[in-house]
């Protein structure tokens, strides 16, 4: 079993009422370095099997056409999952792996 | 008898839960999200509304305002407190209750007057009804899924800790996907209520479904009369 | 490094086109025909102020002078509302035409506002926020006011149910007129909902609002006051808006440029709640002079048309705006649409107040200019003057057209195709099967798929909602007091006869507010039309106009305000006509107002007003035989009144158990909903001798059914009341019909068909479409 | 100006509407290979100048204090947003480098 992941934020020069208030949230809870949060969001798609060049090409069709809307937002990213996160995703445990 | 009602940013029904808390005989107070401050009131109400637009989770900001400080140790020590709807949302967040409120499964904002029975009449909010009465409240929602884990779902079983439960339709279906038909629970105490319907919206007659939301309020007045006479 | 010799020569800096400059480089060339003015419009600018005016300048008239906010095509026509509005009229206006919205006094020092407004280009582009956005902006109109804003409406029109356009268009427009209604904590107390395909490439998607205050509390929006700050508060400036802003863009960067500039504003009704509350403690506080939102057109609207309607001039440093994007340029900043902003005018000695109650809101405010003797608005960008202009030749002396006009060619092969020769049923059962027919047609379905994804309930002062014939919100605690709102329009009545059909539409509004018990008192419009450049339809536009008016000064309630949407087309070919009336009743105690169902049994059912043979133009000629010719349904304003004054004196004296007009579907639709609305039947009997033809000759059962004659309603009266009810009849006509009881409609001697077979067929239509 | 990328997922075993709504939606396109859809959230948190180490564990923190709710979701990633990749997203391209 694979995974794909798509990721989609809202254009920047597009208001983003979401990350907004988690920005004026975040000094309030002692969080003081950051200067802008956006909020955007995070598809996992799964395939059986490993993933092929034809899942990711549909994936990043799918992307554009269905998980985006592209006049407030952009595709970011879309790419295989690796096995050893996605197990990590499974288990719920934070990970910096990705970088 | 004083029932502060808490406004945060982006509450909607708190002028409704202050007019049903005096319709219904007791005075509503003002607790500002801002102060730390319960302003010695007998018991407090989190009332519907999208606390900081419920941008990130609903009720996820609203759990760190300063008048959660305040509340939170003052719920542990047993004042009655009742979360409508997004109050109910704060509530989890603040793990003041177990559990949490998430998109309804049609994904739809849902408004509709709700069967509802009362499965536990011996919390602080439910004890002028009946339990297995059945009534008819507001339901206006787009999180109102109630999910937990089976273990914690088990435990509010078992303990008496399911107060409401929505009335399934002809299909066995629920209004937004709650486990178990869930749509409000109590702490192990029974002072801390949450629910998602909205019994504020059902106390006059003409402007809403029925008077069956009165009874969350006489409850908690006569509760606290009753505790201050054997004070 | 020493800065100027050896540093690579930085890309050239747009000079900064300020009032100088531009007096110094009169030949420069500019965009003002890619920002929508016309040749003589912009030699007009260039005469106004004695040089050609520089880019900010250019940008703030461009957008004034736009159709949407001049209403160039239209303000000629608006003389007919002054000419149709008599003193008696104007006595319970508080405010007119002319204002944010209009004011309306309903008794006991209560004053109302109340307007309607389209947010249709932006919606079919991006449903969502187009909705949303609307739905802010007309909330915005009405809070300038000085009221709380109580409640809003929807009226929306889609194509056809089935193309899979209105699948991506309606369920968007839905979340978002939910979502930001909801969010924000205003019921949702009514609307409409009609398909044709008339709409299909340009949805309608219009919005009301409703507020009030106490009658010392209405606030308008003028700077006054030498030395009083102009303020501006709420959301930061972002690049929002859409296309003059891209043209001025593009115009000043060529390449690498700022970074993009959003085709689509974002509602966030978060920050438009809280600046509500702002705004009401900013006004029980007395710290508010004069107040303006920002709407279309921004900060150039705010500043020019608060300094037009003062009486001194403004002083404003764009600089000091706070942004969103630092890549602004001024003429940029002036243009932008970015919502949830507001602009008060605020004497020194209240700032710090002011200031301190922006701040408990955690709501932005800063001083960005003041109030100044002398006539000019002047606004400088760091110190430098960029815009030097007389305010009311940006706000109020626009250009006006006296478009030509002409009645379409089209028109007189439509009249004449009426609807005497279609076929119709013959048999109980051929009518029972067109009745359950309609109840599932897309415009005559249950419309709660989309009405229960908006709140009706927060505010707690809601007595009637959808779907009964009118909203019904209480403003009063202690008395009850309140008002009720319907809006309306068959725009297939207006494409047939747009002066009858304007006046059907009022007379369609002003009878469903009085079915509910409130006594009619005034009227917002929203006139949605193609292009104005076509002569056709700005005949159509003029003789809605005036239907409206005219109908208006006969029935005594006058137009408060309102809104012109025109280029509503796809190619040539424009939507119907479609001049949505909103008409706003007050009521002592709206806890009297009658609802639209049988509630028990044995209540006498009554039949108010004519029927006549009127099935052109109506629901069902469209929807069974996919129809539309002939001339509308007469109107009779007379009648109307006759019956609105019934209807609402039967409620006050509490003997009413349901009260339900006649529009779409005629009759036969009427008593199919008072009987699904809480699961009474009723048993109908006498149909045979109700109406008549022209000719004096009894109407068919059918006919009788399903004709859609105006100025008729549905009255259920329990029996012990009927004499009392006769009494008040007076010469209104009336004929009992029925009693109502069992679960059954039950057309004697013609069909029965049971509440529950009429409610599966209502009420999965939109279901089946769009999902459960 | 440095970029931070918190990543959280509804738990496996919580049901997430949005993500089935899409896994339906997409036979209807004509995507027929994907088996499960999940949707989560992707908040990109900034700081000036570049990214520190203590930006990291404030991010993380944040992550599990404020960004998701433990009861529901997992944070699952937690890393720097690399230079390239911002500016993608800065232009709006679709992008499958971070695999
Ligand atoms: N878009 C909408 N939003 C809210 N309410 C709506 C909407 N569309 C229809 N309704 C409500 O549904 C009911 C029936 O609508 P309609 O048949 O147009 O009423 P009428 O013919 O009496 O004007 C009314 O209560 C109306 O306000
Ligand atoms: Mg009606």
């Amino acid at each position: 079993m694979g995974s794909i992941v798509v990721d989609v934020m809202l254009k920047p020069e597009i208001l983003d009422p979401q990350g907004q208030a988690v920005a004026g949230a975040l000094p309030r809870l002692g969080f003081d370095g950051f200067t802008d949060v956006r909020q955007g969001k995070r598809f996992v798609l799964t395939v059986d099997g490993d993933v092929t060049d034809e899942h990711l090409a549909a994936a990043r069709e799918a992307a554009e056409k269905l998980l985006s809307n592209p006049v407030i937002e952009d595709v970011v990213a879309v790419h295989v999952l690796d096995e050893q996160a996605a197990a990590a995703e499974g288990s719920g445990e934070a990970e910096d792996g990705e970088q | 008898m004083k029932v502060g009602v808490v406004t945060f940013p982006g509450s909607l029904d708190d002028r409704d839960a202050a007019r049903a808390v005096r319709e219904c005989g007791g005075e509503a107070v003002p607790l500002w999200h801002g102060d730390a401050d319960l302003k010695g009131v007998d018991a407090v109400i989190l009332p519907g509304g999208f606390s900081y637009g419920d941008y990130l989770r609903c009720g996820a900001i609203a759990r760190f305002a300063p008048v959660m400080d305040a509340l939170v140790p003052a719920a542990q020590g047993g004042l009655p407190v009742l979360g409508i709807c997004n109050g109910f949302q704060v509530l989890t967040e603040s793990h003041l209750l177990p559990g949490a409120l998430i998109r309804n499964d049609h994904r739809k904002f849902n408004c509709v007057d709700q069967r509802l029975v009362v499965e536990n009449a011996s919390t602080a909010w439910t004890s002028d009804f009946e339990a297995g009465q059945e009534i008819t409240i507001v339901l206006k929602n787009g999180e109102g899924g109630f999910v937990a884990d089976e273990k914690t779902l088990d435990v509010l079983e078992g303990e008496g800790r399911v107060v409401f439960r929505y009335v399934p339709d002809a299909d066995g279906r629920n209004p937004n996907g709650s486990y178990r038909h869930i749509a409000g629970i109590t702490n192990e105490r029974g002072n801390v209520v949450g629910l998602m319907p909205h019994p504020e919206h059902a106390v006059e007659a003409g402007y809403g479904p029925s008077l069956d939301g009165r009874g969350f309020f006489t409850s908690i007045i006569k509760q606290t009369l009753e505790s201050a006479a054997t004070a | 490094m020493s800065e100027t010799q050896t540093a690579p020569a930085a890309p050239a800096a747009p000079v900064l086109d300020t009032v100088e400059h531009a007096a110094s480089t009169p030949d420069v060339e500019q965009p003002w025909a890619e920002l929508g003015l016309k040749p003589d419009e912009y030699a007009n600018i260039r005469e106004i102020i004695g040089r050609r005016p520089t880019i900010a300048e250019l940008a703030m008239y461009s957008v004034m002078w736009s159709e949407h906010c001049s209403y160039k095509s239209s303000k000629i026509h608006f003389k007919l509302w002054g000419e149709n509005t008599t003193d008696e009229m104007r006595e319970k206006l508080l405010v007119g035409i002319g204002e944010n919205a209009g004011v309306v006094d309903i008794g006991d020092g209560w004053a109302v506002t109340f307007k309607v407004e389209s947010h249709n280009h932006p919606s079919y582009i991006e449903p969502y926020q187009g909705a949303a956005t609307g739905v802010g902006g007309i909330i915005r109109d009405i809070m300038s006011m000085g009221a709380r804003p109580i409640a809003v409406m929807d009226p929306l029109r889609f194509g056809n149910l089935h193309h899979p356009d209105t699948q991506r268009v309606l369920p968007g427009v839905v979340a978002g007129v939910g979502g930001y209604g909801n969010c924000i904590g205003l019921p949702n107390i009514g609307g409409e909902v009609v398909f044709d395909d008339c709409y299909q490439g340009n949805p309608l998607v219009n919005a009301l609002c409703v507020g009030a205050m106490r009658v010392e509390d209405i606030h308008l929006a003028k700077a006054s006051g030498v030395g009083n700050k102009v303020i501006l508060f709420g959301a930061r400036t972002g690049g929002d808006g859409i296309g003059g802003v891209s043209v001025l863009a593009s115009e000043t960067f060529d390449e690498g440029g700022p970074t993009k500039r959003p085709a689509v504003q974002v509602g966030d009704p978060f920050a438009e709640k809280v600046l509500i509350e702002c705004c009401l403690d900013l006004y029980a506080a007395g710290v508010v002079d004069g107040i303006q939102d920002l709407g279309g057109a921004g900060l150039s609207c705010a500043t020019s048309e608060l300094a037009s309607n003062g009486d001194g001039g403004m002083q404003v440093e764009l600089s000091l705006v706070p942004l969103r994007d630092a890549s602004l340029q001024p003429q940029e900043i002036l243009m932008s649409e970015s919502q949830e902003r507001m602009m008060a005018v605020v004497e020194p000695k209240h700032l710090e107040q002011f200031m301190a109650i922006t701040d408990r809101w955690d709501v932005e405010a800063t001083v960005i200019g003041e109030v100044t003797d002398g006539e000019h608005l002047v606004i400088t960008w760091h110190g430098e003057t960029i815009v030097d202009v007389p305010p009311r030749s940006v706000a109020h002396e626009g250009p006006t057209y006296d478009r030509p006009l002409a009645r379409p060619a089209y028109l007189d092969e439509l009249n004449a195709s009426g609807t005497a020769a279609l076929a119709k049923p013959q048999t109980g059962d051929e009518i029972r099967a067109q009745l359950l027919t309609l109840l599932g047609s897309p415009n005559l379905c249950d419309k709660s798929w989309i009405t229960d994804q908006y709140d009706r309930y927060v505010l707690g002062n809601t007595a009637l909602a959808q779907p009964d014939d009118s909203g019904v919100v209480r403003v009063d605690e202690e008395t009850g007091r309140g008002v009720a709102i319907s809006t309306d329009c068959n725009s297939r009545f207006t494409k047939l006869d747009p002066y009858t059909g304007a006046q059907l539409a009022l007379a369609e509004a002003y009878r469903n507010v009085a079915t509910s018990g409130a006594a009619p008192l005034a009227v917002t419009d929203c006139l949605n039309f193609g292009s104005p450049e076509d002569p056709g339809v700005m005949w159509q536009f003029r003789e809605s106009i005036r239907g409206i008016a005219e109908g208006c000064k006969f029935l005594g309630i006058p137009v408060t305000g309102g809104n012109v949407s025109f280029y509503n087309q796809t190619g040539d070919v424009a939507i119907h006509p479609t001049p949505v009336i909103g008409v706003l009743g007050g009521m002592d105690d709206v806890s009297k107002r009658s609802g639209s169902g049988f509630r028990s049994d044995d209540a006498h059912v009554y039949l108010l007003g004519t029927t006549r043979d009127e099935l052109d133009g109506s629901e069902w000629a469209h929807v069974v035989h996919k129809h539309l010719g002939g001339v509308p349904p007469q109107v009779d304003l007379t009648a109307e009144q006759a019956l609105g004054r019934v209807l609402v004196e039967a409620a006050r004296s509490g003997i009413v158990e349901a009260a339900h007009d006649l529009s779409e579907g005629g009759l036969a639709i009427a008593l199919a909903e008072a009987c699904m609305r809480h699961g009474v039947g009723v048993t109908v009997d006498g149909l045979d001798q109700l109406g008549a033809d022209a000719d004096g000759n009894p109407l068919d059962v059918f006919t009788t059914l399903f004709s859609e004659s105006s100025a008729r309603a549905l009255v259920a009266v329990p029996a012990g009341h009927a004499a009392e009810f006769e009494a008040l009849l007076g010469d209104v006509p009336h004929a009992r019909i029925g009693v109502t009881g069992g679960r059954d409609l039950d057309v004697v001697g013609h069909f029965s068909v049971s509440v529950a077979e009429l409610r599966s067929a209502h009420q999965f239509t939109l279901p089946a479409v769009f999902g459960g």
